[in-house]
């Protein structure tokens, strides 16, 4: 039976807490605080509450029409974690653990955003549920998602800026634990993914299986039986894992899809299981982007949310295992998704969402017809249209949007 | 690694900032101006314990190319120039790992380093580095913080050449005052600790050593000295100016600490 | 019992088909395709599989807790058709149009557009069903509006500008009648309200009434019993059409919110029922904002969706039967309660719902604590953050967004 | 409102295009070049049935402050002028209902208008209309279009004054070609009309007319006319200019609709 992490937060040789001391008693008291949680069903029944009442789920199950029919391979589904409120499956995290915090007693949260779902996510549980918020933010990314900014400020949230490193995601992480580091005696950190100490990517995992539960009871009524193969990107790795776990012990092909960003032979990727090695990052022993003297190197992707050197260590337990097989897409390829979704379905996906969308592309047209692939759209492409609109003009002056 | 036990001072410098010659420069003036022991920064791209200012440091000793092999050789060549005090290697766990646990501990060994501090191997993590550190005879040095709480005895009992208590929540860097309750905290541990019983983090003004000092059997300063070193750092880079450049470090750093020592005059001197 | 349009499209004295003889053709053949549509069962299979699937109903109904504590009055609740694809109630009507088209063999369709979401909800169908899209908005509009431009060009529909009058709704609504004049033997005419000539009003209402027919289960089941007031902002006035169609023969209040601009009083409103009188605009017999000799003059509202000067024939109706009272909130009014549903309730709602959300405050607030209002939240507002941004800033240059 | 029921021309002007006072000046000109019937448009905000010529002399007109009683008296005041031939109101709705339908008839008749047009208003929709427009004697002009199919029997039937063909999908303004299927469009109206059948929308060139009297009564030309007066209108605006453009805008009218007269030489003499 699959039973990870166990007591030390270890999934196998991955995870744990690699964390200065001072957070450790916090990193302990989440802990209990959430295995307790876990088994209440009062709280149980309060995070259902959010998810449905506020958020909207059950998010739709949706027959992929179109692309089914172009690809002539496989019957395509997607699991629509686009029409979440405020647009991304980070809101199932985030109500969890404000959840959790609340039950702490705590009234003040710490965020670190890259594509600002999860900022918009965490500012948006801080006003519903009465307490503050402060999401720290790489300055290179508040200019790449202006309006998920914006977002954040109406919100109420405070948003600091990160001026080190490349300011993205990752120095965004760093700044926020530094700043939890300081505040820990009355702020609780809410991670945007399935990364940091444990107890958090065990924590982020239970607050997003959800996906998966429901993806996998809704499959099962629509076709009838499990699909053959489940899809989804991977930044930190939060969908895929809320994705895959229900599916973990079924006979159903896992994928997960890194940034490949210009190549994974570039220096330009974020695909940290396809060419990372182990080490620590934020507190868990994972597989990273790093140099031979293990200093973090600076990863690249078209996409925020994807733009992150590490990656949750559950996913680098499932890859080592090889219950997982993760692989990886480019932006061209992504970008390409991104517009054949819109066009075909309707749906504008996040581009991180679109990573997921091109490698489902890719198998389901090797597939027979009798197979089908379900894919994660974790979240919706508004933040990104301006973005990427500025790319596609830029890639080709006369071949897009002549009007 | 044998330690007075009292008014002890342990200086921190980031090993190649601003260039690694000039490092063994301050290590020698810290020396000299009483040290007990250096702990030697590695600089490391993502210190997630570190303030702004050692960030800094970090940064600018990472573009002279330092790196984990290069810091621990570094402490080799001190000792080649004169460094006679223990000097600790204080590094951020990845760099370890990616040298490797036992050739790390054998460069260190080679390089008459002292011990090993590293900020996020907290003791639940810490088993293959202590077992190593056993083999090896290189103290790996722990800390405790004022949420550690009951882990206090646990970390406290289990300490090895000297125990350093993080002042207050928060990263390193300089602080104007110190938590109310950190007296409690330090009696907490003493009442713990077989080793000497340090405070870090956040110590800047002779003030606050002349506090603490009462409390605890040392100070560590951090990013007060760093902070100076940066402010020094064109004239350290320059022959011309550096001899004057080391001396008002010297200056700046026995004023700080002397509430720790008797007869410390060079700075006088200087003035004279 | 209440039975309109009758079979000549009135509402009472509203409505009818006020067009060139070129579309009376056209209008009787949708027409007909509709009243048979509506009685056959596998067209409202298809229509709601779409809605259930492709747009995630049913929408939330969420209470909105701590409004409702700082309001001290009657309980709020919020349909939540913020929640929908494509980020409005929109879709819906788009859906229902789009598979009528298609049951009437026609492959183009033809919107109008003012906030862009009618335009993103017609792109998205089109795309959805394999359609071609052209879409009138007004340059003004296309300014205002300018993410929902993007979303529509990626989507593959053409965005036609209009330069004509104001360069808003008005002018985009003509423009597009003109080229549907031009092209009814191959095109469909998808207007995004429940205006227009008959059947229009009649369509656009059986489309959107799955708001009120959800909202009604829910509340009935979350409450117990029929809401006390329902309130829904008013442009064309198709989501308070939806909401209220099935609460109509209820013992229920009905309040329809227009768009006061800067005030009734000045001439810059879009409050057509509340200031207008009965005229022809776009093909019906409605109330409309005209001088005295019958020229229709500009409206004015912060909110694209808004402003319009006519208003649909159904709601001249039911305010000269005095079924729904109707009443109007400025554009200042509207941006603060765009603020505080930020802020208190982590939502951030389209300028255009905002209308109803500050006048379902004002009554919630007179109302005594075991009385409830139901409030239509007509969309998200993510199209509307930069704008509403601008006019915060401008307002008070510190107040606001201090970080 | 007698007519000639063959070969007849239609020309429709902007009322207050460029302004009142110009507009009589071109209907006498229209009369002189054989016009048998003047259109008198009503300047509309929203003229849903008309393409963009059409719409820039409407907002012309509306900045000259042109209403609808304006124009009917306009009408009146073309009578007083010279004007013999019928004038027919063309407007939409929504201004005949602000003045009121009553109101409206009664001040045409006042004036001495001829017929009404009001091309948003269906057969379905224009029994009020018809009862007063039978009351006053005033026909209410009624429209065809190649969509109304099965309607032609019933509008072409009840059809007063003449009946106007659209000539194809779309709003007024000038096309290059008109569908070919127009002529079997026309033969089925003439087959249920009892009034002339005269065709518009579109007709902006002599070959077209030259084709199209072979198998109507008549031709309206809007489009083409209103663009002259807007080529034509600053120097129609000027005193110095205005009989040359007058004279200008008659030569272009005669060559125009040329194949519908005989001894239309007023533009040759011009040449001369
Ligand atoms: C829409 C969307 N998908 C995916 C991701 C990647 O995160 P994760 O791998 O944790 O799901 C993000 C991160 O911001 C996101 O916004
Ligand atoms: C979110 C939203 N609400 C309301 C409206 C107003 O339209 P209606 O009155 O037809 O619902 C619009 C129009 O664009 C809209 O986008």
């Amino acid at each position: 039976m699959y039973n990870v992490p166990n007591e030390n937060g270890r999934f196998g040789e991955f995870g744990g807490k690699f964390v200065p001391e001072t957070l450790m008693r916090p990193l302990e008291e989440i802990e209990r605080a959430l295995n307790e949680a876990l088994i209440d069903a009062s709280f149980r029944e309060e995070y259902m509450h959010s998810l449905r009442e506020y958020s909207g789920r059950p998010t739709a199950l949706t027959f992929a029409e179109n692309i089914t029919k172009q690809l002539n391979g496989a019957r395509l589904y997607f699991k629509r974690e686009d029409l979440n409120h405020t647009g991304a499956h980070k809101i199932n995290n985030a109500i969890g653990q404000a959840l959790l915090a609340k039950r702490m007693g705590k009234k003040k949260l710490i965020a670190e955003t890259g594509a600002g779902q999860h900022g918009v996510a965490a500012a948006t549980v801080a006003a519903r549920f009465g307490m503050e918020c402060i999401v720290f933010m790489g300055e290179e990314d508040i200019k790449r998602q202006e309006l998920n900014v914006f977002r954040m400020k109406l919100l109420g949230a405070e948003v600091v800026p990160v001026y080190s490193g490349n300011r993205t995601l990752k120095d965004a992480t760093n700044e926020a634990i530094r700043y939890w580091v300081q505040h820990c005696d009355d702020h609780f950190y809410m991670i945007g993914s399935v990364v940091g100490p444990h107890p958090y990517p065990k924590m982020v995992r239970e607050f997003q299986r959800i996906i998966g539960d429901e993806a996998k009871e809704q499959f099962i009524k629509r076709e009838g039986k499990l699909p053959d193969v489940v899809v989804a990107c991977v930044g930190g790795g939060s969908n895929a894992i809320g994705m895959f776990y229900p599916f973990l012990e079924d006979d159903v092909e896992l994928v997960g899809v890194e940034a490949a960003g210009k190549g994974i032979d570039t220096p330009y990727h974020a695909a940290t299981i396809t060419k990372g090695t182990k080490g620590v990052i934020h507190g868990s022993m994972t597989y990273l982007l790093q140099d031979e003297y293990g200093q973090i190197t600076e990863p690249y992707s078209i996409s925020a949310g994807l733009d992150y050197p590490g990656v949750g260590p559950e996913h680098a337990y499932l890859a080592s295992i090889g219950r997982v097989r993760y692989e990886s897409v480019t932006d061209e390829e992504a970008l390409e998704a991104f517009q054949q979704l819109a066009r075909e379905e309707g749906i504008i996906p996040a581009i991180e969402s679109a990573h997921a969308l091109a490698k489902a592309f890719q198998i389901a047209r090797q597939r027979s017809k009798d197979e089908t692939v379900l894919v994660c759209l974790s979240g919706r492409g508004d933040k990104d249209v301006q973005a990427m609109m500025t790319h596609l003009k830029g890639a080709s002056e006369h071949a897009f949007i002549g009007n | 690694m044998r330690l007075s036990g009292t008014n002890m001072f342990i200086p921190f410098l980031v090993a190649g900032d601003p260039h690694p010659d000039v490092t063994i420069d301050l290590a020698l003036v810290l020396q000299a101006a009483g040290a007990d022991v250096i702990e030697l920064g590695v600089p490391y791209s993502d210190p997630l314990a570190d303030g702004p200012i050692i960030q800094r440091a970090s940064a600018r000793a990472l573009k002279q190319g330092m790196t984990l092999p290069d810091a621990i050789k570094l402490a080799g060549n001190m000792r080649k120039k004169g460094v006679k005090i223990p000097i600790i290697i204080f590094t951020y766990y990845n760099p370890v790992l990616q040298l490797g646990k036992e050739s790390f501990f054998a460069l260190a060994k080679e390089n008459r380093v002292d011990g090993v501090l590293i900020p996020d191997l907290p003791f639940e993590e810490s088993e293959p580095i202590r077992r190593l550190s056993a083999e090896t005879g290189l103290p790996l040095i722990s800390l405790v913080a004022p949420t550690s709480k009951e882990r206090i005895e646990k970390i406290a009992s289990q300490a090895q050449g000297f125990l350093y208590c993080v002042s207050s929540l928060g990263v390193t860097g300089v602080r104007d005052t110190l938590p109310e309750a950190i007296n409690e905290f330090l009696a907490e541990v003493k009442q713990y600790s077989r080793v000497p019983v340090v405070v870090g983090f956040g110590i800047s003004k002779s003030e606050q050593v002349q506090v603490l000092k009462e409390h605890c059997d040392g100070v560590v300063v951090g990013s007060a000295l760093v902070q100076k070193v940066e402010e020094l750092s064109d004239r350290l880079l320059q022959q011309e100016t550096k001899q004057y450049a080391l001396d008002e470090f010297r200056c700046y750093v026995e004023q700080l600490v002397a509430p720790l020592q008797e007869g410390a005059d060079f700075c006088n001197e200087v003035r004279r």
